[in-house]
């Protein structure tokens, strides 16, 4: 069941558990050769199931909750990075990957299994535009009030540079 | 909620068995008590450095600090020696070095406005065509300044910034056991 | 699947929060006072914290970040590999080298590039040296909160001596840039180990009175002492990081966790304490002070001779540059290193800066720019702390509890 | 007293003491000069404990002390701002009248044992105690007129506090009154002539006005009412210029006030004067409570070296639980030992 040519073998057996209780859920369970990562791939359908099951097993926050844009393959893929306090298992950190519709990304929200993740989401809904539903205060944390362009992480925004002499705000 | 009793008896097995550094120092708050006697300690401690001062900023600009040897300050470009590879350009992370044409070879300015003294330009330089030097404390009068020609980026900084009016003697800082920094005269 | 949850929890939270202070306070209306603390405040720093004020207590608190935000994720994105380095460092200006050595772990796990044990020792020697001068900021700002201006005068002053050690050490005050992938840029001066066990020294002489004048004096501890409680449960809950952490009894930190450098081979410990009160959080800070000061020592005696730059980086060395590198041991930066090309993949580096654990996670395409560059600072997660701990306390312990997390805004905005 | 005579001028001797009173020695030119040499014994205290320099640049071969006079200018000259939506007659008026009602009562104190103060009340010490009180309503006043969140809080703050250390304040020289069976001050220097200085007689009220006197000239670690991290300035939030100089004084000049009253309730006054002679009596009487308020006025700022502040339901607690029962053992003391001395 584990990954082969790890070393570790408190990974091997993180490894085997989540194996076995995520085998139905997921798609993809790996180690990378660090051997501190664990990369899990999910489908965002799957993600709450997957997000309890974590909860479980020990996996208490989130250290992060972000986005990477693939604009040539119209997808979101939304990373989750968890971890734990507990001993042992805080060696490893989880990364959640799910691939997101880049036009209508809406994922149920994590803060109901993680508080942790309530000011993660709202930074990544503010860049990305990923609408985590039932967040409780879905809200722009980072951006100014009067910011207009939309989702300016995403690969397809245009940074614009400030001429000297120009007073208007850049995006404008 | 996240309390250890609901963890999957897996999982528990792994925390138990599994290898973790742990080294913890057990830190205790004192108990609240004594008052009157660290009220006193306290107005003692201040009255002790009142007695006896120890002063550690420096009385710029009437004293001046002279820092170690290694220290990045605003640096200049020998002309002759650059290669016009253009490296420091494409390695700067502030955008700071603007290339200019002379004598068919591209030889960098600097913006002041923008640098921010990594000294990866200086690093990059596969000729060390840079002359470093430890000046830092300058002022321009205006924004237009801080961009340097050709011509004065190949002087010493000091030959064109605005002058600056030091009064008194150059200190070198010395790391002090007792004092923490104490200020050397220099010469 | 259930998300209905969602609102309940968080309620449920904050209710507990409530239930720590017992206010008795639990209706909103017109007898509130919506105060606006920042961003022109002598009290907020780089931010703005809307607390809603029932009589002196606050019932409702809400942190409004971003007021110093960067785009650091987004400037990473349009720029070469090493042209981030000192980017990291500019979030958070009081422990910039944890920053860097984060990134340029991720970066070196991208290329599989080794550092040599005389680079990782060097780092960990300026990453504590910067923890100490870090936590020294954090106490300075705790203090004035307080009002204590000689606690503020006094971290300030005992900061300046680590800053003079880091820039003998680096050429920098505060902006080292010191890691670059594969080792670090310049080697320690002759007089260094002298000069550091100087001021170690010096600053075990202080911390005595320091807590004499600051941690024993009882209107300090007094202001602090119950104040922000944050039980472990609810710390565990909302991903609460650092020295914040620790006062409430959870044994995290990345330097024991998942070593990096040379954490693995010095023997060092981590303060912990139960109370979870803004007096822990301040006490956790010295005893780390304490702590860093053991691991410089140990790191200073043990540090082994050789390189300071992994081979894979120095055979690209032209004969000046070796000249250079071995007469000042001063690492020339081969050309390769402004356009640096790791291949495709990812890979994620957490360190733990002052403020607790960062995170870097670099994805990349084969190109000299990172594709996507996430940077998560300690303080991003504990800024959660605001909305949940400070409702039932008074106006007055807003400063209290903000200086006891040690929060620093662009630190946060990123 | 005699008259003197200035060409066909004679001036009474009576109105050349009174100018002298109010103007010159424990009026306002002394006032004046403390005020400024306080703050600038603060500032260089500080400096010293906190490893810095403290004020230099203005008149570097004196220590920087003219570097109050410097602010003072700059303070002159900046543009008073009025905003919108004050209440102006209060804005304007109330810093003023609290700046007034702190510095009147030097009229009633007495310097010398041979020459009256210039208004002479048997009861001095009542009537400065009641005077002294005025002066918090404007502050609160002031805060209330500021339209301003900070300004409201920090003057309801200064309201809270003042009851809270007034009321142990007063009983606690009413208890040195009754000791000394005289609600007058030159009565309770002879008694402390005939005894001891009253801070040996009680040394609980001694303390306890000690306390109050810090807390109500808003010294660390009670300056609680203008708190900068929480409350910017507290009631003084939305003044600038002239008037932010003002009321950045009227605490100095209680200052001044409330030590010259302890001085004379509990250290004996102009005590070790021997002179008989008016002018002499006068000159050096002055003198020595001058010393005396001024090394009290030291010990208080220096405080703030030392310690942050209290919260502000924390000084209250202190100031009706410990400091108002000290207040009340104080009285029953005073009872005792005056019926032991009688």
């Amino acid at each position: 069941m584990s990954q082969p040519g790890i070393k570790d073998p408190d990974l091997n057996s993180l490894l085997s558990i989540l194996n076995d209780e995520l085998k139905e859920l997921v798609s993809k369970i790996y180690a990378d050769k660090t051997e501190k990562v664990i990369y899990i791939e999910v489908a965002k359908e799957r993600i709450m199931d997957l997000a309890k099951k974590l909860f479980y097993l020990g996996f208490d926050h989130v250290k992060s909750v972000s986005a990477v844009d693939y604009p040539r393959e119209k997808r979101l893929e939304l990373m989750v990075h968890v971890g734990s306090y507990l001993r042992v298992v805080r060696k490893y950190t989880i990364v959640i990957k799910s691939s997101l519709d880049r036009d209508n990304p809406r994922v149920p929200t994590l803060t109901s299994v993680w508080p942790s993740a309530e000011f993660h989401e709202r930074e990544t809904w503010e860049m990305f535009g990923v609408y985590f539903e039932n967040h409780p205060d879905l809200r722009r944390l980072l951006l100014p009030e009067e910011f207009e362009g939309k989702w300016p992480m995403r690969k397809d925004f245009r940074i614009v540079t400030r001429k000297a002499g120009e007073a208007e705000a850049p995006w404008k | 909620m996240s309390s250890r009793e609901d963890l999957d008896p897996r999982i528990k097995e792994l925390i138990n068995k599994g290898v973790d550094k742990v080294r913890v120092l057990n830190v205790k708050t004192p108990p609240p008590s004594r008052s009157v006697q660290r009220n006193i300690d306290a107005l003692a401690t201040g009255f002790r450095y009142l007695t006896k001062p120890m002063r550690m900023t420096i009385d710029y600009p009437y004293k001046d600090i002279e820092y170690p040897d290694r220290y990045r300050g605003m640096f200049r470009v020998d002309a002759d020696k650059c290669i016009g590879c253009s490296l420091c350009d494409v390695v700067c992370p502030a955008d700071a070095i603007r290339l200019v044409l002379r004598d068919k070879k591209k030889v960098p300015t600097i913006n002041w406005g923008r640098c921010i003294f990594c000294y990866y330009c200086v690093d990059i330089c596969p000729v060390e065509a840079f002359e470093t030097y430890k000046i830092h404390d300058v002022a321009f009068y205006r924004f237009e300044d801080m961009l340097t020609t050709l011509e004065e980026f190949t002087k010493r900084p000091d030959e064109y910034v605005p002058p600056r009016k030091i009064v008194g003697k150059k200190f070198r800082v010395v790391i002090d056991e007792n004092r923490g920094l104490r200020y050397e005269a220099i010469g | 699947m259930e998300v209905a949850g969602s609102q309940d929890i968080t309620q449920e939270l904050s209710k507990e929060m409530f239930r720590a202070v017992e206010t008795g306070i639990k209706e909103e209306g017109e007898r509130l006072i919506e105060l606006q603390i920042g961003p022109a405040h002598p009290g907020s720093g780089h931010m703005r914290i809307l607390a809603w004020v029932d009589g002196d207590v606050v019932v409702r608190c809400d942190p409004d970040i971003g007021f110093v935000h960067r785009t650091i994720e987004k400037l990473s994105e349009n720029r070469a590999y090493i042209k981030t380095i000192p980017l990291v460092e500019r979030p958070s200006l009081l422990d910039t080298t944890p920053m860097t050595i984060g990134y340029v772990n991720a970066v070196e796990k991208l290329m599989g590039v080794d550092v040599p044990p005389r680079a990782k020792y060097l780092r960990t020697i300026l990453a504590e040296i910067t923890r100490i001068a870090s936590h020294f900021y954090g106490i300075g700002i705790l203090a004035i909160f307080l009002g204590h201006s000689t606690g503020f005068m006094w971290a300030f002053g005992d900061r300046e001596v680590m800053i003079e050690l880091a820039t003998m050490l680096t050429g920098a005050r505060i902006t080292y840039a010191y890691a670059i992938p594969g080792g670090v840029r310049r080697d320690m001066p002759q007089s260094f180990p002298d000069a550091v066990e100087k001021g170690l020294r010096y600053i075990e002489k202080r911390l005595k009175d320091w807590e004499k004048i600051f941690l024993n004096n009882p209107v300090v501890e007094r202001r602090l002492r119950d104040v922000g409680i944050l039980k472990p449960n609810v710390a565990r809950m909302l991903g609460v990081t650092g020295p914040n952490v620790r006062a409430s009894g959870i044994d995290y930190d990345v330097r024991m966790v998942e070593p990096y450098e040379a954490y693995d081979e010095i023997d060092f410990m981590i303060p912990v304490a139960e109370e979870g009160d803004s007096y822990a959080r301040g006490l956790i800070r010295f005893k780390e002070i304490e702590q860093s000061i053991n691991i410089i020592r140990q790191a200073i005696k043990k540090i082994p001779d050789g390189e300071i730059i992994s081979p894979q980086i120095s055979r690209l060395f032209n004969p000046l540059m070796k000249k250079i590198y071995a007469e000042q041991r001063r690492v020339k930066l081969p050309s390769l290193m402004a356009t640096l090309k790791p291949p495709k993949g990812e890979a994620m580096a957490r360190v733990e800066a002052g403020r607790g654990e960062a995170l870097f996670h670099v994805v990349s395409d084969g190109s000299t720019n990172p594709y996507r560059f996430r940077f998560v600072t300690p303080s991003f997660r504990n800024v959660i702390l605001f909305k949940y701990l400070i409702p039932g306390h008074r106006v007055a312990d807003i400063p209290a509890i903000y200086g006891s997390l040690d929060y620093f805004p662009p630190e946060a905005d990123r | 007293m005699m008259a003197v005579v200035i060409g066909p001028f004679e001036i009474p001797g009576r109105l050349i003491y009174d100018f002298l009173h109010i103007f010159i020695l424990p009026g306002f030119g002394a006032v004046l000069v403390l005020v400024i040499l306080i703050i600038w014994a603060e500032r260089k205290m500080a400096g010293l404990i906190q490893l810095r320099y403290g004020p230099l640049h203005v008149s570097r071969r004196f220590g920087g002390i003219l570097q109050l006079v410097a602010d003072l200018i700059r303070y002159s000259f900046q543009e008073f701002i009025v905003p919108r939506n004050v209440d102006r007659i209060a804005y304007l008026t109330g810093p003023a009248l609290a700046l007034i009602f702190s510095i009147i009562p030097v009229a009633f104190i007495p310097v010398t044992p041979y020459v009256e103060p210039p208004i002479y009340i048997s009861s001095n010490i009542l009537v400065v105690l009641a005077l002294l009180s005025i002066a918090p309503i404007f502050i609160i006043v002031t805060g209330y007129a500021s339209d301003n969140k900070f300004a409201f809080i920090g003057s309801l703050r200064e309201a809270f506090l003042m009851i809270s250390y007034e009321i142990p304040f007063i009983i606690s020289i009413l208890s040195m009154a009754l000791l000394y069976r005289s609600l007058d001050m030159s009565g309770a220097v002879d008694f402390q002539a005939r005894y001891l200085p009253g801070i040996l007689l009680n040394p609980s009220a001694a303390l306890v006005a000690y306390i109050a006197i810090i807390r109500i000239t808003g010294r660390f670690p009670f300056e609680i009412s203008e708190a900068e991290s929480e409350l910017v300035m507290g009631p003084y939030t939305e003044y600038s210029g002239l008037m932010y100089g003002v009321s950045m004084g009227i605490g100095y000049i209680k200052l001044y006030i409330y030590s010259m009253l302890f001085s004379i309730v509990f250290l004996g006054g102009w005590l070790p004067l021997v002179s008989g002679d008016p002018v002499s009596s006068y000159l050096i009487g002055g003198l020595i409570i001058l010393i005396k308020t001024s090394i009290l006025m030291l010990i208080s700022v220096f405080l703030r070296s030392v310690y942050p502040r209290y919260r502000v339901d924390q000084a209250i607690r202190l100031g009706w639980s410990q400091i108002f029962f000290l207040s009340i053992v104080s009285m029953i003391w005073s009872l005792a030992l005056s019926y032991v001395l009688r």
